[in-house]
């Protein structure tokens, strides 16, 4: 799909999201909000592509690599998925720029933005360790108190999405130790119905606060929330806003700025300090990933939480605490 | 007396043929009136004019000295005008009053629900009136081939047809059943009601109707007296020539056991038994006739014997070795040939042309396959052989079966069965469908591999056929071989019994299993 | 019921037998030791949760299984069910955008998939086409319309999203143990139930539905009665339509969105309505149970993923109503489908 | 009764079996106009969603309204752009868009043949891409597995045959499967292959991320093949992931499956058995064994297919396999399941594919336009009464002038 601008931009992009497409309300549209606002900061132009399948990322970046007229200035590579291709890519067009995100592809031209999901999970799961054990109730949703378990809904089944899993036990179990984390993976980041299943039996078995990070899978997962009146922790963007009609039952989210990696290798390319071959890791101390309150339920939370969760951070941030990326890690 | 109906040069043509060309037809009201032709004569055709089934090109309807316009058979039910199919048209999972209703359902509930208990009600009544035995209620696919008639027929009634079409019905009926039907003909006429039914059969129409109709190549070729014609006659009209009724056969010398039944029992589709306990053997040279009304489970015996049914008990030996458990190819290697009763279902591939089908059978077999491959060339001069032997028309092995008419397709099969040269042939109903010209010629061929010393198991409902052709005739009712008579000393009565489960003690019998006496 | 039994009675009996071996065996291993591995499964398939998910996860697949149940009964099958549950997904929550009303959006759902039926039916009855690649065509364009659709309004396969339809709460018997899930439950949960009722009635009570089984096992006969074989059709095959489209709708509105990317949400929930009905026997309430059959498993896979009961990877767990469908067909084996079915009828034909 | 209990899918076929029945000529004809009239169609959507669609820059302006799309550079990006714009001047059909053309092609002869040869025995197998799927894993793994053994030389000789076969093998066991159930259990293969895509999907996903997975990956995919291990690009430009050995191998498929229905005892038992299994009963023909046979070697040729994306277009094996499969029964409906009619479908549905990337490129117009086409071109290939109707029509306006018929019929 295109976009636009003309000729006299100061620079043009090309963005190749993630399967999944946009309108997922995070990772993709998170992508996108970073070079719309590079489009006005920077008046860049930029056109974008939703791939269907996995084979078809090839395909495009190879697209806009060859493209010369117009030629671009950067290819933004959102996704894992991409990598690979992307690594074969690189190296036949060497003299084109590339930018990927969440992984990292060792190439000249290629600058490599990956994110420290562990982080902020570790504080959302906090978060999560404490309210479950205390009663709490605030919008649509209320936690039993006696409660001793949350719940994690992964996308698919990967190395990525398991740093989630893995900082939010470790969070959890750094609340209390007594408190279990169900976890599912329904095997999809664009299966609603599924994740909504998949929430419903884990409220329905006593969690009262269910994490997740499956893109728009999510949405099921915050209508879950609504239907058993309990709690939802977003991803990727501050849900509460993106999918205000969940925000009454999303107590937070745990933001994770793909726009910022964007907008900061389109900044780059404008001002022709593009690092080719750097890997930039976005973790709390560098405001790449953060748990941000959700608009209405972020009142609510009590700030003794709120507290622990920032020393948490500045532990995180001093090295004190170290948060495993394996679940099979948490202690 | 007044016209019931009144046909004034009706031609009707379909891409190809002039189905009818100018035919006149005119009825008496509270006569029978029989409509005779060969294969493809026009009778069918005809009366689905008159019932508005087809629009005629040209020529005028005449209903009750009224010119009529049928668009649909609603029109000429609402004309009074019935009709019951050759293939009934029947919906066999639905109750015999839903049938005889549907499109008339007497309603409730604001006419939405259909009112099942009148429903009943009225056909039961309609069904006292003429003295005919059906319950209501029976779901169709369970009640026999006779029982639907009268269904159709009261199917008819109930739409107040004044007129009744019957095509070929006795086409499926035991000759008692028969004697019935003709019964329920006079009660109807009896009642004013006007009778028109096409067949075949020389002699029921000569019984049965008041006056003959015979239709030709689509043309009205005569109207006759039913009591002032003879039935060589009515032949030479149907045909155009000359007929001989009866075949004369050769003399063959009975030689070895070819194929030996014993103690045999099937089951059928339904997992009901249909073959029991049945044994018999036919000897080189010899035909061993099966008569009986269709679904005695004939059907079920020949397919067992040549393979495409398993047995439950009881064995099959081809020239003395047991291929009870061999597979149909095997069978087929073997040399059995099987001209099978349905051409159209299993005797051809519809689709394939002539070269195609030539190879059925053969396919794994030399000349025309070797090594898996299939020789094009000699399949094709092996199909035009065949083509050409039996004057199959059109004379041309590219063109596809379906495009055949019923004889010339039974033609071909019969040709590449024979062609075999086999030890054994299993005729089904290898003349059904087909008009006197095509039988007469199939009888001969059979005939003539009888004399060439190859064992012959003839099945049939056709009594002449059999009879006339058969050294042994075995009857079967009800899945059991009931007799095996001598087919020249029994009688058509004598038949009809034992084909209806009695048994008259006076028939000349003769042993199932070995050759009888040589004649 | 009994309807349920025939055609293959064997095979359904043996299914059915084995389902309940399974479950009573379940059942004592519970009582013997509830706190094994066995009895807490047995929790699981008797929790009202369980059963609350089995009747959301049903609702879309017995729509689309009694549109096509009225379809190949009066002799048009119509495999092309998926499409019209894709397309009324879409196009209900686009109506409910545009107009704000849920209850709009499921009628725009219900027409445009009426719609979609009513195309398919001129090109099968008027122009005689091929059934099945027709439907195969339908599932195809809707396949491709839909997420095409949603791109172009809302700029990517997902629609945004709007409300969801909620739940219905009868007092006091939604409390009632595992059955109160009856009682607390969407509004088109009961719709479904409502639909089976109709569906059955129509088919089985009614002279359209007498027609319509007349048109799909002797359509001559139907006309050769008067009655015009093709109204017949182009009715049950439009009703195919309505149907689904509120199974779509519904789905759509159980989440509120429309996702549009790989399948889409309906993601062969429409084949699965076809082995429904054909393994129901064509009996609205034969369609509902074999649904069941397959949504409870699916509802208590998908428990199974959340606890820790075993150690099966998650994928793996997701195959059981899968090939559970594929079972229960290797001992059901053929249903006897209407015998004019799939065949074009043209009035006057020898 | 005998066909009181046809299965369901038994009238599938025979209705499947009458699209073969059209002439040839007749097909060509009816194929063509299906196109031209599905593209009329397309271009009429287009434009509609261009008034409906909301964009910064409109192609034109009238007052109020807005077009977001251009209808007609839209259909000369997709046919014109997925052959690297011939019409531009200093055209080779080396260029990688034409390589990617025949790379989609290339696959979708395959799964187009392994659909077409079930259909040619009255079997409609769905399951292809799921066999295609579980080849593409096996093929996939064996490589990996043998490339360790088979070094230098010998691999570059060993390693592709070897992978194919491993492909036909995965995929011609898992046709098998619903093949045995349909003949011993008379389980109906819609269904069954249907389910059977589902779980192929979910096992190799389980596969790829556990046991086989690639530790030094993200993604849910086995470790990559070595360059020796995949189809050598000849000609073309390697980066494409086309090879020509690749088509090669297409062909002799094509002309190898030809053969087998025109002048084998067997492809004669699979025709009779698939147009008229009573028919082929008589003829000594065992249906159960034929029955698995064809869904076994159908298959395989699905899992040939899923070697070739494997081996020439990934390099690995990944979750998330592309559709070829589903297309594959589309290219089969269009090409009249005629072996050779499967070359020239294949083709249009690669420009489609490769066209759809261009035209996401190109044009603002979502690329889901070529799934609608698609759909589309199946709907007026099913209905070819209606062209027939069509071409008497004007066969009868034309009459005076002579001219011929459009559309055929000239067999009916
Ligand atoms: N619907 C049709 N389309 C084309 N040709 C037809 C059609 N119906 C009948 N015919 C042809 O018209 C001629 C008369 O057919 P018709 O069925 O009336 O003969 P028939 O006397 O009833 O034969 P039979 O004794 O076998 O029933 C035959 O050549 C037949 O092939
Ligand atoms: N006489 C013949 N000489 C050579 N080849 C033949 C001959 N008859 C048939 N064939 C070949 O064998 C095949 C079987 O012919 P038939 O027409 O019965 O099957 P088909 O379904 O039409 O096959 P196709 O669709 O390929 O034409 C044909 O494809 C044709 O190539
Ligand atoms: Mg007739
Ligand atoms: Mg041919």
């Amino acid at each position: 799909i295109g976009g636009g601008g003309g000729s006299d931009a100061a620079a043009r992009v090309g963005m190749v999201y993630a399967t999944g497409g946009l309108g997922d309300g995070s990772f993709n549209d998170q992508a996108q909000t970073g070079i719309v606002r590079a489009e006005e900061d920077l008046s860049i132009a930029y056109d974008e592509s939703q791939p269907e399948s996995t084979s078809d990322f090839g395909t495009l970046q190879q697209q806009y690599a060859q493209s010369s007229d117009p030629d671009y200035d950067l290819v933004c590579c959102i996704g894992f998925l991409q990598a690979d291709a992307l690594t074969e890519n690189a190296s036949q067009y060497s003299d084109q720029q590339f930018m990927i995100v969440d992984s990292v592809v060792d190439a000249s031209n290629v600058g490599s933005y990956v994110f420290a999901e562990h982080e902020g999970s570790f504080l959302v799961g906090l978060m999560a360790g404490r309210l479950t054990t205390t009663s709490f109730s605030a919008g649509a949703g209320s936690t039993a108190g006696d409660s001793t378990n949350v719940g994690f809904v992964g996308g698919v089944e990967s190395d990525l999405i398991k740093k989630f899993e893995a900082g939010f036990t470790a969070g959890v179990k750094y609340a209390s130790d007594d408190v279990d984390v169900q976890t599912a993976y329904v095997g999809g980041f664009n299966k609603p119905a599924a994740g909504q299943e998949a929430a419903i039996s884990m409220y329905d078995s006593g969690a009262d606060i269910v994490y997740h990070a499956a893109g728009n899978t999510g949405t099921g997962v915050f209508q879950a929330a609504q239907e058993a009146g309990r709690f939802a922790i977003g991803v990727d963007r501050d849900q509460s806003v993106t999918k205000s009609s969940y925000s009454d039952v999303i107590l937070a989210s745990m933001v994770k700025r793909v726009d910022n990696a964007v907008y900061s290798s389109v900044e780059d390319v404008v001002n022709d300090e593009f690092q080719g071959g750097s890997v930039t890791t976005l973790g709390l101390e560098q405001n790449g990933v953060e748990a941000v309150f959700g608009q209405d339920l972020g009142g609510d939370v009590p700030q003794e939480v709120k507290d622990e969760m920032s020393t948490a951070r500045d532990d995180i941030i001093a090295g004190e605490i170290s948060v495993p990326t394996d679940p099979n890690q948490v202690s | 007396m007044s016209r019931a109906v009144h046909l004034d040069g009706i031609t009707k043509r379909f891409p190809g043929v002039v189905a009818n060309d100018e035919v006149d037809l005119t009825v008496e009201r509270g006569t029978v009136h029989a409509l005779l032709g060969e294969n493809g004569a026009g009778k069918t055709t005809l009366m689905n004019v008159l019932y508005g089934l087809y629009q005629p090109d040209e020529g005028r309807v005449v209903v009750d000295g009224e010119a009529r316009q049928f668009d649909s058979p609603r029109d000429a039910i609402d004309a009074g005008v019935g009709m019951i199919h050759q293939h009934f048209m029947l919906v066999d999972p639905m109750t015999v009053a839903e049938n005889i209703t549907l499109g008339n359902e007497p309603r409730k509930l604001l006419g939405l629900t259909v009112d099942r208990e009148r429903a009943d009600r009225e056909v039961r009544e309609l069904a006292d009136r003429y003295g005919f035995d059906v319950d209501p209620t029976a779901i169709v696919e369970d009640i026999g081939v006779g029982v639907q008639q009268r269904v159709e027929i009261l199917k008819a009634l109930y739409r107040g047809a004044d007129v009744l079409i019957l095509d070929e019905p006795t086409a499926v009926l035991t000759p008692q059943e028969v004697a019935d039907l003709f019964s329920v003909f006079e009660e109807l006429t009896a009642q004013g009601k006007t009778i028109i039914f096409i067949t075949h059969k020389l002699g029921e129409a000569m019984t049965a109707a008041d006056e003959i109709t015979v239709l030709r190549g689509g043309e009205n070729v005569g109207v006759v007296d039913a009591d002032a014609v003879t039935r060589e006659e009515l032949a030479e009209l149907m045909v155009g020539r000359e007929v001989l009724l009866d075949v004369d056969r050769r003399p063959a010398d009975v030689g070895e056991e070819r194929l030996r039944v014993a103690d045999l029992s099937v089951e059928d589709s339904r997992g009901v038994r249909a073959v029991d306990d049945v044994s018999f053997s036919v000897r080189a040279g010899e035909v061993f006739g099966i008569a009986g009304v269709d679904g005695n489970g004939q059907s079920e015996l020949v397919e067992a014997i040549t393979g495409l049914r398993g047995v439950q008990s009881g064995g099959v030996a081809l020239d003395r070795t047991d291929v009870t458990d061999a597979s149909r190819r095997d069978r087929i290697e073997a040399g059995m040939a099987y001209i099978p009763e349905d051409r159209q279902e299993r005797g051809l591939v519809m689709d394939f042309d002539l070269v195609s089908n030539g190879l059925l059978g053969s396919q794994h077999s030399r000349p025309y396959a070797s090594a898996g491959r299939i020789d094009w060339a000699q399949t094709r001069d092996h199909a035009e052989s065949i083509v050409e032997e039996y004057d199959v028309r059109p004379p041309d092995a590219d063109a596809t079966a379906a495009d055949l008419s019923g004889g010339n397709q039974q033609k071909f099969v019969v040709g590449r069965e024979l062609a075999r040269d086999p030890s054994v042939l299993v005729a089904s109903h290898p003349t059904r469908g087909v008009d006197v010209g095509s039988m007469e010629f199939i009888h001969d061929r059979i005939d003539a591999l009888r004399a060439a010393g190859v064992g012959v198991l003839l099945v049939s409902s056709k009594l002449d056929e059999v009879t006339s052709l058969s050294d042994r005739l075995g009857v079967m009712y009800e899945g059991e071989l009931v007799d095996v008579v001598d087919p020249d000393a029994v009688t058509e009565e004598e038949l009809g019994l034992l084909m209806a489960g009695e048994r008259p003690d006076d028939v000349s019998r003769v042993t199932p299993t070995d050759g009888g006496t040589d004649r | 019921m009994t309807d349920l039994l025939d055609g293959r009675p064997s095979g359904r009996l043996l299914v059915a037998g084995v389902a309940a071996l399974v479950f009573v065996a379940l059942g004592v291993a519970a009582l013997v030791a509830p706190e094994s591995q066995v009895g807490r499964l047995f929790g699981i398939v008797v929790s009202a949760s369980t059963l609350a998910a089995t009747l959301r996860l049903s609702v879309p697949i017995v729509f689309a299984a009694i549109g096509g149940i009225f379809a190949e009964k009066s002799g048009v099958i119509n495999i092309g069910l998926e499409g019209l549950l894709i397309i009324s997904a879409f196009t209900a929550v686009f109506g409910a955008d545009l107009t704000g009303s849920l209850w709009l959006g499921y009628l725009v759902a219900v027409v445009a998939s009426t719609a979609l039926a009513g195309l398919f039916a001129v090109v099968c009855i008027e122009f005689r086409a091929d059934q099945i690649i027709a439907g195969l065509a339908v599932w195809l364009i809707a396949l491709g319309l839909a997420p095409f659709g949603s791109q172009v309004i809302y700029g990517g396969p997902n629609t945004k999203s709007v409300d969801t339809l909620g739940t219905v709460t009868v007092p006091v018997l939604s409390d009632v143990p595992f059955f109160g899930a009856l009682f607390d439950a969407s509004p088109a949960v009961y719709l479904m139930f409502l639909a089976v009722a109709v569906g059955w009635y129509t088919l089985n009570r009614t002279t359209f539905g007498r027609w319509v089984r007349a048109a799909g096992e002797n359509p001559k006969a139907l006309d050769t009665a008067g009655v015009d074989v093709s109204r017949v059709r182009y009715a049950a095959v439009l009703l195919s339509g309505t149907f689904s489209g509120m199974g779509g709708a519904s789905l759509a509105f159980s989440i509120g969105q429309f996702t549009g990317n790989g399948p889409t949400m309906v993601n062969g929930k429409g084949f699965i309505a076809i082995v429904a009905y054909l393994f129901g026997n064509y009996n609205p309430v034969g369609a509902l149970l074999s649904t069941a059959l397959f949504a409870g498993l699916d509802a208590v896979q998908l428990r199974l993923q959340t606890t820790d009961l075993y150690a099966l990877p998650d994928s793996l767990v997701q195959t059981i109503p899968f090939v559970a469908v594929i079972v229960v067909l290797a001992f059901v084996g053929k249903t006897r489908l209407p015998e004019a079915a799939g065949e074009h009828y043209e009035s006057g034909e020898e | 009764m005998s066909d009181a209990d046809r299965e369901w899918v038994d009238t599938v076929r025979q209705r499947l079996i009458a699209l073969g029945q059209t002439s040839a000529g007749e097909r060509v004809l009816i194929a063509a106009s299906a196109l031209a009239l599905s593209v009329f169609v397309g271009t009429i959507i287009v434009f509609v969603a261009g008034l409906v669609a909301t964009c910064r820059d409109p192609v034109l302006t009238m007052g109020g309204t807005t077009l977001c799309y251009d209808p007609f550079f839209v259909f000369d990006r997709l046919f014109l752009g997925a052959l690297g714009d011939p019409l531009a001047g200093g055209w080779s059909p080396l260029n990688p868009q034409f390589a990617l053309t025949l790379r989609e092609t290339t696959v979708l002869v395959f799964t187009g043949l392994s659909v077409a040869l079930a259909f040619r025995a009255g079997i409609f197998n769905i399951g292809t891409q799921g066999q295609l799927v579980v080849g593409g894993l096996l093929s996939a793994l064996t490589v990996l597995w043998a490339a360790p053994l088979l070094s230098g030389g010998l691999g570059a000789v060993l390693l592709v045959p070897l992978g194919v076969t491993a492909g036909a093998v995965g995929g011609g066991a898992y046709g098998a499967i619903p093949g045995a159930l349909k003949a011993y259990a008379e389980a109906n293969e819609v269904i069954t292959t249907i389910m059977l895509n589902f779980v192929a999907v979910l096992v190799t996903r389980y596969l790829v991320t556990g046991p086989f997975g690639d530790p030094n990956s993200q993604a849910n995919q086995t470790p990559p093949l070595p360059e020796v291990g995949q189809f050598p690009s000849v000609v073309f430009d390697p980066r494409t992931d086309f090879s020509l050995f690749a088509l090669l191998l297409a062909f002799v498929f094509v002309g190898g499956l030809y053969y087998l229905l025109a002048y084998t005892a067997f492809g004669y038992d699979l025709r009779t058995a698939g147009i008229q299994p009573t028919a082929a009963e008589y003829g000594g023909v065992d249906a159960a064994r034929t029955i698995v046979a064809s869904l076994t070697l159908s298959g395989a040729i699905g899992g040939v297919g899923g070697a070739v994306y494997v081996m020439m277009i990934l390099g690995k094996f990944q979750t998330g396999v592309p559709s070829y499969g589903f297309d594959g029964i589309t290219v089969s409906i269009l090409a009249g399941n005629n072996p050779l009619g499967v070359v020239f479908a294949a083709a249009l549905f690669g420009v489609l594919k490769s066209g759809s990337t261009v035209v996401a490129f190109a044009t603002n117009v979502p690329p889901q336009l070529v799934g609608v086409l698609r759909g589309l071109i199946i709907l007026f290939v099913a209905m070819p009464e209606f062209f027939r109707l069509v071409g008497r029509r004007l066969a009868a306006g034309q009459e005076e002038t002579g001219a011929a018929a459009v559309g055929g019929g000239a067999d009916d």
